[in-house]
């Protein structure tokens, strides 16, 4: 928890910056029986990144990175409405999407584990070839779909809520549950911080990472569902353009290192609202589309600054460990004397 | 001194009568682009002209790279739609050393040296920006009350945000009554237009009118607004451009109150003076596309027809 | 008695880690031309006071003054150019690069800007010459051996113009060879008038060379004294606080082994070892013995699937088994604790649970996690029995002390309870109590009717433990003796040297 | 055409030392891909194709080469294709605006790349921050100083640059090829003089063998990573200038997503992403393999624009995957 607390205190300074210049922003109405407001909005819009993150967190865990996601979440938007619009049931839509990502990531983590090639220009393969594969899907076009249970998933309401927070809640349970409570996590970990000892303890790195990226490809998928339902529609050429990259950011903010091992998924979901929130912030508070990156500049400076522990030591104690061995030398001094 | 290669089935031009193009397209990046590809490839097939088609993926030196290729393969005439207006100069003196004639489509490069291509075929984005004003001028004529409006651009920088902006902004800027209060990029996507509007319909609960830089943009801030229990088209009045056909379905549905058309089937025209071009006669120096306007009643006459 | 002035004076020491008090109050005298010891069991703070004086730690109390002058280092590099030249525990060299440039590295010999490389191999070969060192100066250092590259280290800090020489555990790899050359180095060293500090837990080593000693307990300062006055039944009290138990014999009345556990017939690896035929039995335990690079851990490598022989088999029980990788070794109840620590048994980033229960875990697969309970009490049991310290098990294993890692790899291993294990170097760094406790370990697990395959550079070990011992030479298995009364070292060495034949 | 060299090139490859074996077959199965496209299209296998290849990517040499740097430390420089986007920018505005001549301009571009890599370099040491993050905001940063100087693009019409821009160096037999490559050609040389033959550079591999090893060994660990950065940032600025040569105008979208290309050459010509292992003359075959690449796909000018994006992962795949399966033949 101790870890989580710089950027919990980043997300809460960023939501304060919203208050500040919309007082209602903390303000949550039920609104047509389902819950309605900006807080609300943040997570429904941060969803699929979320997703996204959580599958990047253990293949960064693993010592890899999947440049892919973003075009698997294209793959699985366009697949799922071609059937659609195909007159299939949406149950089987969604089953083909994801199963096809499932298969996807698979092959990466082929070519990672069983070839061995580098994880990020195995996984480029992927997000060159998966964005034409997704258009080549859709013919290149923006194919729209009209189906209210199709709508569902990533634009529609359960009990209240909106139902990508929900799915959200569910696959974090289960990765939770998978990582935490069963050995994966461990295995995941060692294999991340060292791969030729894991290899001697006897973990089979190669399933474990095939698993990997394929979980990640899965999580991409679900991600794709929930961005082609929500504007009910699939974009072959724009979905989760980019996503990998917030995706990565967003695990590194949560505080697991690119490097491999430790992975915290408290922290890769912290690290998303924080990405969320900050886009939602730049379109409440007004930054003009000139400035935004600037804004995002010293908005992810600041938490990778806030997050450094000798940062920390640094700037707000001034007298302690920055000038760590002269006030000890001072009193070296006196010792001597 | 190239070409040295053994007997590969390369379709090179030249005395054979039949015309080879090389055509560089910006990217896939929306529906639009792909109708006009597709109408570009079309019409090279009706017109039995042999195409090279390249992508740039949306990066100018992709588009050089293309044109170097083109030259090197020894193209009759070469086409492109320039991604910016700048920075042509260099590989278009190249293609004229080489003697192989240039059209740009789509969109003029800046060059002081108009002499660098043959001519250009394409819409105006600053005039589809202003056509989109003066709809805006006659539909609030009558009243004197401030018109609050939201801005969503296209993808930060590129040719058509920075047009269709300017265009707006030239004429409406003259009537003090029209305000923009906030206007922020939606990269073109519906995804993105949807989340910026529902961020707007936070922030400010008195948006009048909604004025979207392409028709998907649109269609997106429509499920914002509708999630936000307000009825797009009355409550919120929306302008787009483009014309797609899931946009002049809204149109006619209601939910959009205006499109400018920017038309992406150039590729008939293009044909015409690709063969123009090669043979020699001469061109005007700037042939506009033949693009309308349409008002919901409009879309619904043309809807049937529509074929993008 | 006149003392010269000391070159290197640490008063006042203390470091603190969260949660852990690694040094307090600890003094330390260097003085030039001696060599001092430092020593201490595992996690004493021994390789913690070394890091404080070189900056890599910064200090939190205390001074340091080098010939009489305060300083405060930031880092190695400034207490290199300060004159403090230091070789650190655990190898700590860059694999990637050739070995002439590990030991160069930083003070490559250059022409016009330009690194000379030809210079630098020549002479990187004549300072291994002196370490009675034959090895390929060009090749990267991670084709050595561990032992070599423990070599590669101290050649590259003794060839620095140094006023202190700090060794921490260098030799905990080194056969009685390679220590007598070190030994002879520092002798030389010695006489130039440099200070040198050595740790090391092998206390025939510290008698033969040291002058004077430091010892420490629990991060406290127990004393100084002269080597000469102290005894090593004195040194072993202050250091563990108690009188050690005497090991003469450790295992049980005499045995017959008749039942032939693994037995490897014409194994070998090109470029690695020579064919070799060894059959290991039921609660037996078989030593290697070889000079460093003869290719045991080759061999041990190779029972575990860790590599793949290029010719020969392998049964286990009577049964061709073809050991593939060392998951299927372990299906078939072989364990191996390899040498390498950093490299090949620890994960840094997890704790000292995690790691102890991770080839348990392995063998069980993601999908059945040990239980709880069941972690607490292998954890626990094994923590007390190797007097694992600090005795968390939720402590990142990246933070504990040499040996205490070293523990916890063993311990990784013993929790398996394996037909056969393999041990290489288990004893690598640990101290001589722990030590004693690891032997005793081993020879009741053997006595329970386990097979061990036992390396160590350290024959009287191999002497100690084993039924039989295996001896190789220039990655051959030579002979194959079993250990009664006649076998001493002595034979041992004769038996290497001249490769069998005698 | 190509078993004969992929032949000849394994049993060349018995012979050299393993470190150079990825580099070695890289060579050779770009050399394979040149020849089986010089079969299949007309016109491919003249000379200018691949000079054309070096004309069109001097930039992103240049970029690489700094990137290789980085990456060799194990470190991540994303950031590059921002720098090179706001060098065109800032070289087009102070030409464009104030008039300012290319002697004064292209030097302080060059300084303004060194020193944001500087200050990510710092920051990245000083306070142990990753480096992709620390870069990532660099290239935000960058990219939101070219909005700010405008969203439009700049034409660059100074006489001095135009005519250097323009300038054909001319080989033998009608093969040309602009000063650019000459300006990266220089580049890699230098590079792996630094890289081979100075302390920097043996440093830059040590740290990247095991940081805290090097660190351990008295290395000026936190001075190399700055130095990295630097260069990579010096690096970028260049490359950007040699944008501003080819593009001849200046614009906040150019080059967007070139960090990944730069990444993707280097890794593609052998160096290892986890650092310590690499050479720059990779980096040079993995710019050319990703040149040629392109270049396969407008010479094949019939694919559509997802073909296109399929065909060039598939080509990708096909040399990774004979990269990878003949340099892992050497180890049993
Ligand atoms: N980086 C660290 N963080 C936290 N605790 C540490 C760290 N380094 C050392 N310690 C603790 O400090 C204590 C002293 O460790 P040190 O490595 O100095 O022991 P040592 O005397 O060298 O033992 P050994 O003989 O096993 O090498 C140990 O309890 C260890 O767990
Ligand atoms: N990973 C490796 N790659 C190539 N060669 C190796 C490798 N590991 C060891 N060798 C070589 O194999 C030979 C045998 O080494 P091995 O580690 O088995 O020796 P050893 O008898 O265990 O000696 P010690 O561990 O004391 O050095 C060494 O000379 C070494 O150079
Ligand atoms: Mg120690
Ligand atoms: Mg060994």
């Amino acid at each position: 928890m101790r870890r989580l607390l710089w950027p919990l205190a980043v997300l809460a300074a960023l939501i304060l910056l919203n208050v500040a210049f919309s007082p209602g922003f903390l303000s949550i109405q039920m609104r047509e029986g389902h819950l309605y407001g900006s807080l609300v909005d943040i997570l429904r819009f941060g969803a699929p990144l979320i997703l996204v993150s959580l599958g990047m967190t253990l293949v960064i865990a693993t010592g890899g990175i999947d440049l892919s996601v973003g075009s698997v979440v294209a793959i699985s938007g366009a697949l799922a409405c071609l059937q659609i619009s195909e007159d299939a049931s949406v149950f089987t839509a969604v089953v083909l999407a994801l199963g096809l990502s499932v298969l996807l990531g698979a092959w990466n983590g082929f070519l990672v584990a069983g070839i061995g090639i580098q994880p990020i220009i195995a996984t480029l393969i992927l997000m060159v070839a998966g964005r034409g594969l997704a258009q080549l899907i859709t013919d290149g076009q923006i194919m729209t779909v009209n189906s209210p249970a199709y709508k569902l998933i990533g634009g529609g309401y359960l009990l209240t809520l909106p139902f990508g927070i929900l799915l959200v809640l569910v696959v974090l349970g289960v990765t939770a549950f998978l990582t935490r409570r069963l050995a994966l996590g461990m295995l995941i970990e060692s294999v991340g911080g060292n791969a030729e000892a894991s290899r001697l303890a006897g973990i089979r790195a190669r399933g474990i990472i095939v698993m990997v990226y394929a979980f990640a490809a899965l999580c991409a998928g679900v991600a794709g569902l929930m961005i082609s339902s929500n504007v009910s529609s699939a974009d072959g050429n724009n979905a989760g353009l980019w996503i990998e990259l917030d995706a990565i950011l967003a695990v590194v903010i949560g505080g697991t290192s690119l490097a491999g091992g430790r992975f915290s998924l408290g922290g890769t979901v912290v690290g998303a609202l924080i990405i969320q929130t900050l886009t939602t912030t730049i379109y409440s508070v007004g930054v003009p589309p000139e400035t935004t990156l600037l804004f995002k500049a010293l908005v992810v400076a600041a938490v990778c600054l806030i997050q450094s522990p000798s940062f920390r030591d640094k700037v707000f104690r001034r007298r302690g460990t920055a000038a760590g061995p002269r006030p000890a030398a001072e009193e070296k001094v006196r010792v001597t004397a | 001194g190239c070409g040295g290669g053994g007997g590969g089935a390369g379709a090179s031009g030249g005395g054979d009568g039949s015309i080879t193009m090389g055509f560089s397209q910006v990217g896939a990046e929306s529906g639009w682009r792909t109708a006009n590809t597709k109408s570009v490839q079309e019409s090279a097939k009706a017109a039995g002209i042999t195409l090279k088609f390249s992508d740039a993926q949306q990066k100018q030196e992709n588009q050089i790279k293309a044109i170097r290729s083109y030259i090197q393969q020894k193209v009759d005439v070469i086409a492109f739609s320039p991604v910016v207006e700048s920075g042509w100069d260099t590989v278009l003196k190249e293609a004229r050393n080489a003697k192989i004639p240039v059209i740009l489509t789509d969109r003029a490069v800046d060059s002081k040296d108009t002499g660098l291509y043959k001519t250009f075929l394409g819409s105006d984005f600053v005039e589809e920006g202003r056509k989109a004003g003066k709809w805006l001028l006659e539909e609030y004529k009558s009243g004197t009350d401030p018109v609050n409006i939201v801005e969503l651009q296209g993808t930060t920088g590129s040719a058509p945000a920075n047009d269709r902006k300017a265009g707006f902004q030239e004429v409406i800027g003259g009537e003090a009554k029209f305000k923009i209060i906030a206007s922020q990029t939606g990269d073109f996507t519906r995804a993105k237009g949807k989340e910026v509007m529902e961020a707007f319909l936070k922030a400010h609960p008195d948006i009048d009118v909604l004025y979207a830089h392409n028709d998907d943009m649109g269609l997106g801030a429509i499920e914002a607004i509708e999630g936000a229990g307000k009825v797009p088209g009355k409550d919120i009045k929306i302008i787009t451009i483009d014309a797609v056909k899931d946009g002049m379905q809204a149109l006619a549905d209601g939910k959009i109150n205006y499109i400018v058309e920017c038309s992406p089937l150039l590729g008939p025209q293009l044909m015409d003076l690709a063969k123009k071009v090669v043979k020699g006669e001469s061109v005007p120096a700037r042939v506009v596309t033949e693009e309308t306007t349409f008002t919901q009643e409009q879309a619904k006459a043309a809807l049937p027809q529509r074929q993008y | 008695m006149a003392e010269p002035e000391p070159i290197l004076r640490m008063s006042g020491i203390g470091k603190q880690f969260p949660g852990v008090r690694a040094l307090d109050g600890v003094d330390l005298r260097l003085l030039p031309g001696e060599v001092h010891a430092l020593m201490g069991e595992n996690g004493a703070g021994k390789s913690t006071l070394i890091k404080v004086l070189t900056g890599v730690h910064p200090c939190d109390e205390g001074t340091v003054e080098l010939a009489g002058r305060e300083v405060a280092f930031a880092g190695p590099l400034e207490a290199q150019q300060a004159g403090i030249s230091t070789v650190y525990q655990e190898v700590n060299l860059c694999a990637n690069l050739s070995v002439a440039e590990n030991i160069f590295i930083g003070r490559e010999p250059r022409r016009r800007g330009r690194i000379d490389f030809r210079r630098m191999r020549t002479r990187a070969a004549e300072l291994l010459a002196r370490l009675e060192l034959d090895v390929d100066v060009a090749a990267p250092l991670s084709s050595c051996s561990l032992a070599i590259q423990q070599m590669v280290a101290i050649a590259r800090a003794i060839d620095v113009d140094a006023r202190v020489l700090i060794l921490d555990e260098p030799t905990s790899s080194l056969d009685a060879g390679e220590v007598e050359q070190l030994f002879r180095v520092m002798r030389r060293l010695k006489e130039e008038g440099i200070a040198i500090l050595f740790v090391s837990h092998f206390l025939d080593q510290i008698y033969e060379i040291s002058d004077r000693m430091t010892i420490l307990r629990n991060g406290r300062l127990v004393g100084e004294y002269r080597t000469s006055e102290l005894s090593q039944v004195e040194l072993v009290a202050k250091m563990i606080g108690k009188e050690l138990a005497d090991l003469e014999r450790l295992h049980g009345e005499a045995r017959v082994f008749d039942r032939p556990l693994v037995e490897a017939r014409g194994l070998g690896r090109a470029g690695a070892v020579e064919p070799f035929s060894l059959t290991i039995h039921e609660g037996e335990v078989v030593g290697l013995a070889g000079l460093l690079g003869s290719g045991r851990t080759e061999i041990a490598r190779l029972l575990f699937g860790a590599d793949h022989a290029t010719t020969g088999e392998v049964t286990v029980g009577g049964t061709a088994v073809s050991l593939r990788t060392p998951r299927t070794a372990m299906a078939h109840d072989i364990a191996f604790c390899s040498e390498n620590r950093k490299q090949d048994g620890l994960i840094p980033d997890l704790t000292v649970r995690e790691n102890i229960i991770l080839a348990l875990q392995a063998t069980r697969g993601w999908t059945r996690p040990v239980p709880r309970e069941q972690q607490d009490e292998l954890v626990g049991r094994y923590v007390k029995a190797l007097r694992i310290s600090p005795p968390n098990p939720d402590h990142l294993v990246r933070d504990l002390s040499g040996g205490n890692q070293q523990k916890v790899l063993l311990a990784r291993w013993l929790i398996l309870e394996p037909k056969l294990l393999i041990l290489d170097e288990p004893t690598r760094g640990i101290d001589v109590g722990a030590k004693t406790e690891i032997q005793r370990l081993v020879a009741e697990l053997s006595d329970g009717g386990m097979a061990v395959l036992f390396i160590s550079a350290e024959l009287e070990e191999v002497l100690r433990l084993s039924h039989r011992v295996g001896v190789l030479r220039d990655r051959r298995l030579v002979a194959d003796l079993p250990n009664d009364d006649a076998l001493t070292t002595d034979v041992l060495l004769e038996t290497i040297a001249s490769g069998g034949r005698a | 055409m190509t078993p004969p060299v992929m032949t000849s090139g394994r049993g060349a490859l018995r012979a050299v030392p393993a470190r150079y074996v990825p580099v070695l077959v890289t060579a050779c199965l770009f050399a394979a891909m040149f020849v089986a496209g010089g079969v299949r299209y007309e016109g491919f296998a003249g000379g200018q194709v691949i000079l054309n290849v070096f004309v069109d990517n001097a930039f992103l040499l240049v970029v690489a080469v700094g990137m290789t740097f980085v990456i060799l430390t194990g470190g991540i420089d994303l950031s590059v294709g921002a720098v090179v986007a706001l060098s065109t920018m800032i070289s087009a505005s102070l030409m464009a605006g104030p008039g300012w001549p290319p002697y004064l301009v292209i030097p302080l571009v060059l300084l303004i790349g060194s020193t944001l890599g500087l200050v990510m370099g710092y920051i990245v040491h000083a306070f142990d921050i990753q480096p992709f993050i620390v870069t990532l905001a660099g290239m935000f940063l960058a990219r939101g100083l070219c909005y700010t100087i405008g969203t439009e693009s700049i034409p660059i019409e100074d006489p001095t640059f135009t005519a250097f821009a323009q300038t054909r160096i001319d080989l033998f037999a009608d093969l040309w090829i602009s000063p650019s490559v000459i300006v990266a050609a220089l580049a890699v040389l230098a590079a792996a003089y630094v890289l081979h033959y100075t302390r920097l550079g043996r440093t830059v591999y040590a740290t990247g063998g095991s940081e805290q090893s090097a660190l351990l060994m008295g290395l000026p660990v936190g001075r190399t990573k700055i130095a990295v950065y630097t260069i990579s940032g010096f690096c970028s600025a260049l490359g950007g200038v040699l944008l501003s040569f080819y593009m001849l105008s200046g614009y906040g979208l150019h080059a967007v997503g070139m960090e990944l290309d730069a990444i993707a050459a280097v890794v593609i010509g052998g160096t290892l992403l986890t650092g310590g292992s690499g050479f720059v003359f990779g980096t040079v075959l993995g710019v050319l393999v990703l040149g040629l690449i392109q270049t396969v796909i407008t010479f094949e000018g019939t694919l559509s624009s997802w073909w296109t994006k399929i065909f060039i992962g598939l080509l990708l795949f096909v040399f990774i995957l004979l990269q990878r399966l003949f340099s892992a033949r050497r180890r049993p």
